[in-house]
């Protein structure tokens, strides 16, 4: 397998690193030997087919799977070991896939658990700010979360997130389930936190264009192992480009 | 020496009680908190055919097998779809019902003041009237139980129980018929603890409804799992080490109301290592997990 | 001649009408005060469940400790009341935490499944129950000899401490509903009880949450148990019978709810006593069990709680 | 481990299944919804018997509900399954297995504590062991019919090439392994049909070369094989014929170049 080459394109520092990791469920190796760098900053885009590892990949770095073998750097520092407060606490966060929620607490009081690590005064400033990105959450402020719309819950769950004011931004499909309008708005946006506060992202989406759109550099993972990089995602868009890593070995079967 | 042979008899019995039970928490996965409820209803069964309806003691035994088989139905055909600590739940409810009415139903049972007299069973016309006869006695039933519980276990019903356990949706997905051999299994246990009810009633002549408490549940499940679940030889192991600890605790010349305590404390503390350390057991091969 | 007897025998039936209801108030008052106490066990025992999935048994011995450690305060070491109280309340809310430290804790780093913990919980029951026992013996000790000052309330009479009982309750109940609400440990714990994933991503460390929480119900557990044993007084064996009516409030009134337990206890209070009223006390354990295996069977999700969905649990 | 003796290994139950191609798993109008979301959206397909057939789509496409389904573990809110022109919706999970559905799970689902021996022997159709009355009662037949079954189960095991490993607890053999070893259940159970959700997820790659050509194998014995399976390298390596389901409904079938060049499943699956 092909070690992964990093050529970062916006800085030399590096926020995000795993090296050799495996990984899996039970006996499931889903992970192989995987090595990735984010640079700090930089917004790198995980492309690959279902099953590829790309969520794993998450979890394992978010600490929710403790990998087989390999290790998890945030920063220079290696954060492994460390349980997932911890890595939160350093300025990790992490969007679930799905975007889960707190079902029995209000609007209100899920953001307020986003809001936790800030002084009770601040805190609604802080709301107020993803307030602003994301208004329908205003309209249910005192709602349970569990009677929210999909949408609206994936909104919800996304300004959790957001609110952590993070270093390090991993995004597991943050855009499903959302109307287009909204999920193009919602890229926007983690680009525009990126250019603004310097998060790293680490993003995996099922909408391929739009995430190679927002990218500074893509990444294919195949069978857990990375595949390729490419420091200009647009280039990944040219029809055919990313047939290899979704589609495999089409000519051969269409030769026989 | 009689006081060797009335260990034996108590070995025999839990030895019975450890097996059947076996079958139901160690072969198929289901805790349950009331194998002692069917081990009075037994004891009770046969001692009130024997003494209302005259019969002699293996015409009752057998009476009071089937009985306690068909009653253990109205708990286990309902709650056996319940999961995990809600099964624990209901057959515990059902423990503490059971006990209610030995205690209460004082026209059948006497409730608290117990039966005395209960008749000595006879073999062949004789009277299994010594404490040596009764070890006897009660050996060959247990042997004798003991070989038919292990003709199960070994037979494609106990692999095939054996298979629920580890994953009932995979079993299912391979044609069996999961809750139909759920129930089998539970109602056999059930049956099969009728036997060391009766024996216990024919041995100490006297039942009441405190021989046969949630906490006597307890114990039996503390068999089950410091002996180790799932084989053979654990609930075996198991029966003999918690029958024998207190004579143990006696031999050290340890306070008869102090030791009383103690053994319990070293079950409880018993419980805590083996499931922090080894949920198997010493013998076992099968952790709840 | 026959008119003044007439007279006499309906003034009998009117008395004893009123006995009949006067009685009928009586002990749904007192079901009422049980409830109280037991709502405390069960609200502590709740907040255990909601929170780690443990079915906590080990929660009865603890309640049992907590009458045991005031009456060393109280009557052996002779200390005044408040004091004694506080100490005993501060030891049991130790215990539950050491209980979480060095047994639960361990298993669920483990990744070991709730039977296990389920079972571990009944072995430390038994251990602790038993140690008790061998310290203090088996038979009943109270906190405070003699009668208690009463109060009467229309056809109701109260003793001082079943007074306190319900004082306690109804200041307590509400409060802590209130703390779950309002401040951020209770969103935290609430947060634990909706998703323990989700609640660490949020960068909370659940476990020191499930310390809190550990410290919290065996201390309401103390409170239950003390203010039981200086009306009841007390034996090794109280913890078993509040451990289960805690357990089957919970399940009456819906597990993962908070109000769920309290509503439960109360129900299944008031309704043993009017199985006293219309049955006999004897078959109290048959109705409460009963009732039990009819929400399993027929409402596993209690009166306030929500159905989980089948395909839920398919996966 | 050459084409050796599925059909001599199917003889003796020669009755139940026949292996003649042609439609065996009909679905029609299937709808099953989960709190509003549209996991099966109003599918209709059908499987033939002797060829692979793949279904792929992305996650949460409804794939692994549509086995459900048809497996018995849902019941689909409306439409009907017919097996061999029988209808099985409704049917509990195990006579559905009975009639001859096999089902391989995502997450492969040994019996952990049993030899590799055990889950295969366990497997078997009327075992009259089962019974436990005849356990005890007609303990020689029960033992000479075993002597069969062990037998049998040892030839599925070499089938599938995992003899040297009977002995082994199927909780020791490595993931692929416990993958062959579910296959080989199958087998035992009977199955003519085998629904295989995502028979090579967390496999090592080496071991995927077995488990494809035993998936093949499977079909060339005249079984109706489905898998769910989303490396596409597999399917245009296996599948006679492709389904792709999205948001809950089949929006493309043919055969793999087609469905994998069709523009729609390109857009779906790749998102651009």
């Amino acid at each position: 397998m092909q070690e992964a080459i990093t050529n970062m394109a916006q800085t030399s520092k590096i926020g995000l690193q795993v090296e050799r990791l495996r990984a899996g469920y039970g006996k499931k190796e889903i992970l192989r030997g995987l090595s990735l760098k984010v640079g700090q900053g930089e917004i790198v885009a995980l492309i690959g087919p279902n099953g590829a590892g790309k969520s794993t990949l998450l979890k394992v770095i978010a600490g929710l799977l403790r990998p087989w073998e390999g290790s998890v750097w945030l920063d220079g520092t290696e954060i492994t070991a460390l349980p997932v407060h911890q890595r939160v606490q350093k300025g990790l966060a992490y969007f679930i896939q799905g975007g889960e929620v707190f079902p029995s607490l209000t609007v209100r009081e899920n953001l307020e658990m986003g809001a936790l690590m800030f002084p009770k005064a601040k805190r609604q400033e802080a709301i107020e700010g993803v307030l602003s990105l994301f208004p329908a959450l205003k309209e249910n402020w005192h709602r349970r979360a569990g009677l929210l719309s999909g949408g609206q819950r994936q909104a919800l769950a996304l300004g959790m997130v957001l609110l952590k004011r993070p270093k390090v931004l991993l995004l597991d499909e943050p855009s499903a389930g959302l109307a287009p309008k909204l999920a193009h708005e919602i890229l926007a946006k983690v680009r525009e936190l990126n250019e603004h506060l310097g998060i790293t992202v680490l993003l995996v989406e099922q909408r391929v264009r739009e995430a190679l759109q927002v990218a500074h550099r893509a990444v294919a993972l195949v069978n857990g192992t990375f595949a390729a990089e490419t420091n200009e995602p647009a280039s990944w868009l040219v029809e055919g480009a990313l047939d290899a890593f979704f589609f495999g070995r089409m000519e051969r079967a269409a030769a026989s | 020496m009689n006081y060797l042979w009335h260990i034996l008899v108590m070995i025999n019995i839990y030895i019975i009680l450890a097996l059947s039970f076996n079958l139901v928490a160690g072969y198929t996965g289901l805790l349950s908190l009331c194998h002692a409820a069917f081990y009075g209803i037994g004891a009770y069964a046969t001692t009130l055919l024997m003494m209302k309806a005259g019969w002699g003691f293996f015409p009752s035994l057998l009476a009071a097998i089937l009985l306690t088989g068909v009653l253990s139905l109205i708990i286990a055909v309902p709650s056996l779809r319940l999961r995990g600590d809600y099964f624990v739940l209901a057959t515990l409810g059902f423990q503490i019902i059971v006990f209610t009415i030995l205690y209460n139903w004082v026209s059948l049972t006497r409730g608290p003041y117990g039966i005395p007299g209960i008749p000595i069973p006879k073999v062949f016309g004789v009277e299994v009237n010594t404490v040596f006869r009764y070890f006897l006695f009660s050996g060959v039933i247990a042997g004798f139980c003991s070989l038919l519980l292990w003709m199960l276990k070994t037979s494609p019903f106990g692999r095939v129980l054996k298979a629920i356990r580890e994953d009932e949706i995979a079993a299912a997905a391979l044609g069996k018929n999961v809750s139909g051999l759920k129930v089998t299994a539970f109602a056999i246990a059930a049956g099969f603890a009728a036997v060391p009810g009766a024996l216990f009633a024919g041995y100490m002549r006297y039942i009441d409804p405190t021989s046969f408490t949630l906490m006597e549940s307890v114990f039996i499940i503390a068999i089950i799992i410091i002996g180790g679940a799932g084989n053979f030889i654990g609930p075996v192991v198991g029966a003999a080490f918690m029958v024998l600890l207190p004579e143990a605790l006696r031999f050290l010349h340890i306070p008869d109301a102090i030791a009383a305590n103690m053994r319990q404390i070293i079950y409880g503390l018993l419980l805590i290592i083996l499931m922090r350390y080894r949920p198997q057991g010493l013998f076992g091969e099968y952790g709840f997990e | 001649m026959s008119r003044p007897n007439l007279k006499s025998v309906k003034r009998e039936i009117a008395d004893a009408f009123m006995e009949e209801s006067k009685m009928l108030w009586q002990l749904l008052a007192n079901g009422f005060v049980n409830g109280c106490l037991f709502a405390l066990t069960a609200f502590g025992f709740a907040l255990i469940y909601n929170t780690t999935r443990i079915f906590h048994i080990a929660h009865g011995a603890i309640y049992t400790a907590g009458a045991y450690l005031c009456y060393v305060f109280l009557v052996k070491l002779g200390w005044n009341m408040p004091l004694a109280i506080i100490l005993a309340l501060t030891l049991t809310a130790l215990l539950g935490i050491l209980t979480e430290l060095l047994v639960y804790a361990p298993l669920e780093r483990r990744g070991a499944s709730l039977l296990v913990a389920l079972l571990s919980s009944l072995g430390l029951y038994i251990a602790l129950v038993n140690f008790i026992a061998m310290v203090f013996g088996n038979e009943t000790k109270v906190l405070r000899p003699g009668v208690e000052a009463t109060f009467h309330f229309g056809p109701i009479i109260l003793t001082r401490i079943q007074f306190a009982q319900v004082i306690t309750a109804c200041v307590l109940l509400p409060l802590l509903l209130l703390l779950l609400r309002l401040t951020d440990w209770g969103k935290k714990i609430r947060a634990l009880r909706d998703n323990p994933t989700l609640t660490e991503v949020m960068g909370v460390n659940t476990r020191v949450v499930r310390l809190f929480v550990f410290a919290l119900g065996s201390a309401l557990a103390g409170i239950s148990a003390v203010l039981s044993a200086l009306d009841i007084g007390m034996d090794p064996h109280i913890g078993m019978p509040a451990l289960l009516i805690a357990a089957v409030a919970l399940i009456i009134g819906g597990v993962g709810t908070f109000e769920g337990p309290i509503i439960g206890a109360f129900l299944l209070c008031i309704l043993q006593s009017l199985v006293i009223w219309q049955v006999s006390a004897r078959w109290m354990d048959a109705v409460t069990f009963g009732l039990l295996i009819f929400f399993l069977l027929f409402r596993p999700q209690g009166l306030l709680g929500q159905r989980r969905r089948l395909e839920e649990a398919l996966t | 481990m050459g084409n050796t003796g599925l059909n001599e290994l199917q003889t003796w139950k020669a009755k139940e299944v026949v292996s003649v191609n042609g439609v065996t798993i009909e679905c029609c109008n299937l709808t099953k919804t989960f709190g509003g979301l549209k996991a099966v959206d109003d599918v209709s397909v059908t499987f033939e018997a002797g060829k692979v057939t793949a279904l792929i789509g992305p996650n949460g496409a409804g794939k692994t509900t549509l086995f459900h389904l048809i497996s018995g573990f849902l019941r689909p809110d409306s439409g009907q399954i017919f097996y061999r022109g029988r209808r099985i919706d409704g049917l509990p999970p195990w006579r559905i297995a009975q009639m001859g559905i096999g089902r391989l799970f995502q997450d492969v689902r040994v019996f952990g504590k049993l030899s590799a021996l055990d889950n295969v022997r366990v497997a078997f159709r009327k075992q009259s062991g089962e019974n436990p009355l005849w356990t005890v009662v007609r303990r020689l037949k029960v033992n000479r019919e075993e002597q069969t079954f062990t037998e049998e189960a040892k030839r599925l095991l070499q089938f599938v090439g995992l003899s040297e490993l009977e002995n082994a607890l199927a909780e020791d053999l490595s993931y692929g392994q416990q993958k062959l070893l579910t296959i080989a259940r199958l087998l035992a159970a009977g199955a003519d049909v085998f629904l295989l959700d995502e028979p090579t997820a967390g496999v090592n790659p080496e071991m995927v070369r077995s488990l494809l050509s035993l998936i093949r194998r499977l079909a060339e014995e005249g079984k109706t094989v489905v898998v769910i399976e989303h490396n596409m390298n597999v399917v245009m390596e296996i599948a006679d014929w492709v389904f792709f389901m999205d948001e809950g409904q089949i929006i493309a079938f043919g055969l793999p170049e087609e469905v994998l060049g069709d523009r729609a499943v390109r857009t779906a699956y790749l998102g651009i």
